[in-house]
């Protein structure tokens, strides 16, 4: 939890770094030639955007949701279905993508909501797999084969199709969620949804009809993973039902606890350090002897668990958590 | 507290690690992309592609058409949205002229336009979805395997030839089961008793095939790739109807499935482009040096990778190893001057090959191993449907 | 009438009756004791007023309006405020930021998005207001974790005034405290007497008659005596009842 | 659809929800006790099947097969609860989800690496290759014995659970973890039985079905859902929960998947009933699911706390 009083000094070194990192990647990438670092770089911040939503109930409002990925696909299927019928205004894909997700997440907070601790875990899970396997049912829109997308949304003068435009989209969404999340955090709503995560018990007591605040919550963080799903479709030209497999929920958890669970940078910090590793893995490159560096490519997702495992045990505040950590309190 | 303090450090070093192969960028002649699955279910269909690809360029001491060749391997994952991003990285970051491998036709139709925007050539070795045959033609891609349909029509002739008369079909509901189970019934001119698709994730086939025997078929058609085939295939003999009711397969028993179905394949037919079996010198050659190398049995999708490896080896030398000219290269490419492993093999209209098609039968072979028998050859010189939609000159 | 009333309330678990056909009678403004030996169903009666535990029979009418189906929050916004035996505040917040919780609370709608919480006067004035009375403005900024026990029970009591509420129900606010910190307690509520109808169940009997204008004696879920502190004092009822039970200084 | 055919799949749904049972009885007290979601069971269930099929190459004999199976999967597990799972029971579900979705990750490459990537052979003696006749209609010998052997287990966890004193306090941590400690029971020592035992149950699990399925690796995930819906449909920590669930989701999954196209097939032109059939045969057990925690979050048979 950032506390609003005092910032220690790494706190603000930390965010303005990555933002300025990632503000700076595309020139370098152009000036070194290298144009395809500004799509790593636009994949980072499309799952930075997609665990920042999650962060919210998660990491604020810890709710489990194991199926999250399922906002992802809702974000990625409106861009394809719609460019599949020739409409390529990125406002209509938007308005799309917003209204339906807001509607599932509603109805499907709802029931979740009733459950908890494991069960709500399930129970989101379980949801997620229902639209997985519609998707693959969606014979007209590839089936489990995928959609490819011919026109990519266009906002205005604003053309997704152009890397570098989608990269600054994307960018600027970014840093406007996170700006948002950081106020969220520390008004109202946000003091609320920390009671609950802190006391959950004492909240009722005082007087706060709690599931309905955590619905609210459970149906924004889903707008943000529709977001990032919206972009997602248009960096990788294609939706596929694989973009709300039970595995792509479980990730994204993976991120957000990753990068420091309940920072409003967090979430950033570990879509980095996951995508940026799993380029790293699967292009490896030491030249360790008797062909060390193919064995590592080959089975390079084994040592992305150990990792995964590692981090688990021993950083019980993330990556980011643990470089920002206070003496004595933790981050959460 | 000793954590707290390598903490910091080994974030840095993760950082400080990727930002190194950022860097590492050595100069290479021709580089060849091999995209193709490495690893979950088809990971054996990739690997066997990759073998024998590097086989072939081994063998010509790392050149094809007199040339280093440099092959960069990258792994699917069967996700059409990493080939895509892979796609990206290959032409992007290390900008090959050539990609080639591909196992999933998913993934064939999720990278065939971005790779063609960029006129890079592509060159499938196992994929070879029907779009892409037809209105989705184009110069610089080409399908060294086979279309999708042709292996499921020559199933179909057989079927017919052999006098079967009520014929039940099974495949997995996707669009690549249902091109299959089309493809068959092009062919095949008697009753079709019964058509089962299968949810795609679905590993237990016994209730489907409980339904099938009650129609009493003279024979079943199925299609199951990867994983959903061995299991298929071994319940299909626990459930003893192995010795009752002829199995007409294809997608199902290859060199990659057999290893993991023994005795309980044995007499199983199955409609291919290729066997171990084939009886020309180049076939000889190849599986002689491929069991060698790798000791096993090479899979048709080995062999296609090998032809692939030969197409390139031929159109390489013939623009002597100059890709910049991007019309004379996909014209060598069209030209097809190699000797196949098939035998006969030339390019249709739609890059997609005209070429005999076999029926095999699993058997034993000299070393008690199962490997494929050659037993008809219904179709010669067949080209596929869709070349008709497809209006590349 | 009364201002809480509760009528015939009966709660089971399982097989035994923790609140057996209870009927009592709380006024406005006055602090009424509610004492007897342990097991006598005094938490479980404060969990019924407070709805955190459903009642099994009986009713429970709060200003004249059946309460007995309401939920916590509802019954909490209404003006039933409670506190806990075993100390319940956010330990990772800060002294204030706890109060301010219940004063937004009572404020209304939580949906502001944008605007700190800190920087909110309307919240963070009562607040400070409320630490004053208990007497912890000193350490508003300080996080509760850091807080002494004694400390915290009074957070606790500043929590539940700052809900504006019309009756409180304090669980042994003095349990587990130092002579001197239960005496601070015990100033303070003789402040709050009056403002507030007050049900207080407490084991610390001097500070019962100190405090109570009228006290209620539970044993085994009945209430077998109301009265002033007087006649429970000379009630031999009462006495009998105690006999049994353990800790007594009457 | 035939009277024999009913029959054949409700035998199918049978066997499925066997081989669910035996997956689900230890992860369900091993959510219940220790309160700790493993995502890496499905890879128990892996290893199972490959520790069978190495054996099998080896020996030819199914059923040393399976012991060993067992006895592989129960050492596994023991490590794994040692070096990783004991570690994480005082944290939050996200740390669990987190560290045993890499383990997931790990197994799965653990067995690429020792095994390769092509699919195992396991053979079947000859008396469970051939099919039985019952009452006019064939059924596979070897499934009979899956049923009958995930029964006979079912019935001795039962008797283990209800009838001993570790059953007794199984169930008492499964209702009231602290409880139990207080009592001055080692409810580490309980915790490393349980799960250890869990590992082992899913070990002959993954041995019984290898025969039926293909042995490859990845093959422990698609299993890992259902055995999640059957736990919370059944009631986290209640293996009486878990064994009527799986029953109830075996059955339902297979009829379901061949019911629901025929059905739809007479409702409305088959193409759409091809289409849409599938689908809706696959989501149905998440979509009972979802109902039944609707109407009871806490499952059918929720174990009592307090």
């Amino acid at each position: 939890m950032a506390d609003h009083d005092n910032y220690t000094r790494t706190r603000w070194l930390a965010p303005a770094f990555v933002v300025a990192a990632l503000a700076l990647l595309p020139v370098a990438a152009h000036w070194t030639g290298q144009t395809y670092y500004q799509v790593i770089g636009t994949r980072i911040m499309v799952f930075a955007l997609a665990a920042a939503g999650l962060n919210l109930i998660l990491g604020f409002g810890a709710l489990v949701s194991m199926g999250h990925a399922l906002y992802l696909g809702v974000g990625a299927y409106s861009v394809a279905i719609l460019s599949h019928y020739g409409v390529s205004s990125g406002w209509i894909h938007l308005a799309t993508a917003l209204a339906i997700s807001t509607a599932c997440a509603f109805v499907i907070g709802a029931v979740c909501l009733r459950a908890t601790g494991v069960a709500f875990i399930m129970i989101t899970l379980a949801f997620a797999q229902m639209f997985y396997f519609l998707a693959i049912g969606l014979r007209a829109f590839g089936g489990d084969e995928g959609l490819q997308i011919s026109l990519r949304s266009r906002f205005g003068p604003l053309d997704l199709s152009d890397a570098t435009t989608l990269y600054y989209v994307a960018f600027a969404v970014l840093m406007l969620t996170l700006v948002a999340m950081h106020r969220l955090v520390h008004a109202r709503f946000g003091l609320l949804l920390r009671g609950v995560k802190n006391n959950e018990r004492r909240m009722r007591a005082l007087g706060f009809p709690v599931r309905r605040y955590q619905l609210v919550a459970y149906v924004l963080s889903a707008l943000v993973c529709t977001m990032a799903g919206l972009l997602l479709a248009n960096l990788t030209r294609f939706a596929s039902p694989s973009y709300m497999a039970w595995n792509v929920s479980g990730e994204l958890i993976v991120l957000v606890i990753l990068g420091g669970l309940g920072t409003v940078i967090g979430p950033v910090v570990g879509a980095g350090v996951w995508i940026v590793l799993e380029e790293t893995l699967t292009s490896f490159g030491l030249g360790l002897p008797n062909d060390g560096d193919a064995w590592m490519r080959e089975h390079w997702l084994g040592f992305l668990g150990l990792l995964i495992v590692w981090v688990a045990l021993s950083m019980r505040s993330g990556l980011y958590g643990s470089l920002v950590r206070r003496r004595g309190g933790t981050e959460r | 507290m000793k954590l707290e303090r390598i903490r910091p450090t080994v974030a840095a070093a993760l950082l400080s690690l990727c930002l190194g192969s950022a860097l590492a960028q050595a100069p290479a002649p021709i580089r060849i992309g091999f995209l193709a699955t490495f690893s979950g279910a088809l990971a054996p269909l990739g690997r066997d592609q990759y073998d024998a690809f590097m086989l072939a360029v081994e063998q010509r001491g790392g050149r094809l058409g007199g040339v280093q060749v440099q092959v960069l391997k990258e792994d699917d994952q069967f996700k059409p949205e990493v080939g895509t991003q892979l796609v990206q990285k290959l032409i992007e970051r290390d900008n090959v002229p050539i990609i080639t491998g591909i196992t999933g036709s998913n993934v064939l139709m999720a990278i065939a336009k971005p790779i063609a925007e960029k006129q890079v050539f592509l060159i499938s070795t196992n994929a070879g979805p029907s779009p892409l045959a037809g209105a989705q033609c184009s110069p610089y891609q080409f399908v060294a395997s086979w279309q999708a349909d042709v292996i499921a029509e020559v199933v179909g002739k057989y079927a017919a030839d052999k006098g079967y008369k009520r014929v039940a079909l099974m495949a997995p509901n996707y669009q690549g089961g249902k091109d299959i189970l089309a493809g068959f019934k092009r062919l095949f001119k008697g009753e079709i008793v019964g058509e089962i698709y299968t949810p795609l994730q679905q590993l237990d086939f016994s209730a489907e095939l409980a339904q099938v025997t009650a129609s009493k078929p003279d024979a079943l058609f199925a299609f199951y790739p990867g994983a959903g085939g061995v299991g298929f295939v071994r319940q299909y003999q626990q459930a003893g109807l192995l010795k009752t009711l002829p199995l007409l397969t294809t997608g199902i028993i290859d060199g990659t499935t057999l290893p993991a179905l023994r005795e309980s394949a044995l007499g199983i037919v199955a409609g291919h482009v290729w066997g171990p079996d084939l009886d020309n010198t180049a076939n000889r050659q190849f599986v002689q040096a491929f069991e060698a190398r790798y000791d096993r049995i090479p899979s048709n999708f080995a062999a296609q990778a090998y032809d692939g490896a030969l197409l390139l080896d031929s159109a390489i030398s013939t623009v002597k190893g100059n890709l910049s000219d991007k019309i004379a290269f996909a014209a060598a490419l069209k030209s097809a001057d190699f000797k196949s492993i098939r035998g006969k093999f030339q390019f249709g209209r739609n890059n997609f090959p005209v070429q005999d098609l076999f029926i095999f039968e699993a058997v034993k072979d000299a070393k008690g191993r199962m490997t494929m028998k050659s037993i008809a050859a219904p179709l010669k010189n067949h080209a596929d449907m869709y070349a008709a939609q497809c209006l590349m000159k | 009438m009364s201002l809480l009333s509760v009528r015939q309330l009966v709660k089971r678990f399982g097989g035994v009756l923790a609140t057996d056909h209870l009927d009592l009678e709380f006024q406005a403004g006055e602090l009424h004791a509610v004492i007897g030996p342990n097991g006598a169903g005094k938490t479980t009666l404060i969990n019924l007023l407070s709805g955190e535990l459903p009642s099994t029979q009986g009713s429970i009418v709060f200003q004249g309006r059946d309460i007995t189906q309401l939920p916590v929050d509802a019954r909490a916004l209404r003006g039933v405020a409670r506190s806990y035996q075993v100390t319940s505040v956010f330990t990772e917040f800060t002294a204030a930021e706890n109060v301010i919780l219940a004063v937004q609370a009572r404020s209304g709608h939580s949906f502001s998005f944008w605007r700190p919480v800190l920087a909110d006067r309307s919240l963070r004035e009562p607040a400070l207001e409320m630490l004053a009375t208990v007497g912890l403005l000193r350490l508003a900024d300080e996080r509760v974790c850091n807080l002494a026990y004694g400390e915290c029970r009074q957070l606790e009591i500043a929590m539940t005034l700052a809900m504006q509420p019309k009756v409180l129900l304090l669980d042994e606010p003095m349990a587990g405290m130092s002579q001197r910190e239960s005496q601070s307690i015990v100033d303070l509520l003789l402040r709050l007497k009056g403002e507030y109808a007050i049900v207080l169940v407490e084991h610390d009997m001097d500070a019962v008659f100190a405090l109570a204008d009228r006290i209620s004696v539970l044993v085994y879920g009945r209430c077998i005596a109301t009265g002033s502190a007087e006649n429970i004092r000379s009630s031999s009822e009462v006495k009998a009842a105690y006999l049994g039970g353990e800790e007594t200084t009457l | 659809m035939t009277w024999a055919l009913l029959a054949t799949q409700l035998l199918n749904g049978l066997q499925l929800g066997v081989l669910l049972f035996l997956l689900s009885a230890g992860l369900t007290l091993v959510l219940g006790i220790m309160n700790f979601v493993n995502l890496a069971h499905g890879s128990l269930y892996m290893m199972g099947a490959y520790f069978a099929a190495a054996l099998y190459g080896r020996t030819e004999s199914f059923l040393l097969a399976a012991i060993g199976a067992l006895a592989g999967t129960l050492a596994l597990g023991a490590t794994l609860e040692r070096l990783v799972i004991s570690k994480l029971y005082q944290r939050d579900h996200l740390d669990q989800v987190m560290a045993t979705s890499g383990l997931i990750l790990v197994l799965n490459e653990v067995v690429r690496i020792v095994w390769g990537v092509s699919p195992m052979f396991i053979g079947l003696p000859e008396a469970l290759r051939k099919t039985v006749t019952v009452m006019g209609f064939q059924y596979p010998a070897y499934r009979f014995l899956v049923i009958a052997v995930g029964l006979l287990m079912g019935a001795g966890l039962y008797l283990l659970i209800h009838r001993t004193v570790v059953g007794m306090l199984i169930r008492a941590g499964a209702s009231n973890a602290p409880m139990v400690s207080a009592l001055g029971v080692n409810i580490g020592r309980i915790n490393a039985l349980v799960f250890a035992a869990g590992a082992g149950l899913a070990g002959v699990a993954g041995a019984m079905a290898a025969p039926i399925f293909s042995v490859q690796p990845g093959m422990g995930e698609s299993v890992l859902i259902q055995v999640l819906v059957v736990i919370v449909t059944g009631g986290v920590g209640s293996v009486r929960g878990a064994f009527y669930a799986a029953l109830i989701v075996g059955v339902v999954d297979t009829i379901g998947r061949v019911l629901l196209p025929s059905l739809l097939g007479q409702l409305f032109e088959s193409s759409v009933a091809q289409a849409a059939g599938p689908a809706l045969g696959s989501i149905l057990i998440y979509l009972m699911m979802a109902v039944v925690l609707a109407v009871r979050p806490k499952g059918l048979f929720p174990v009592k706390h307090g």
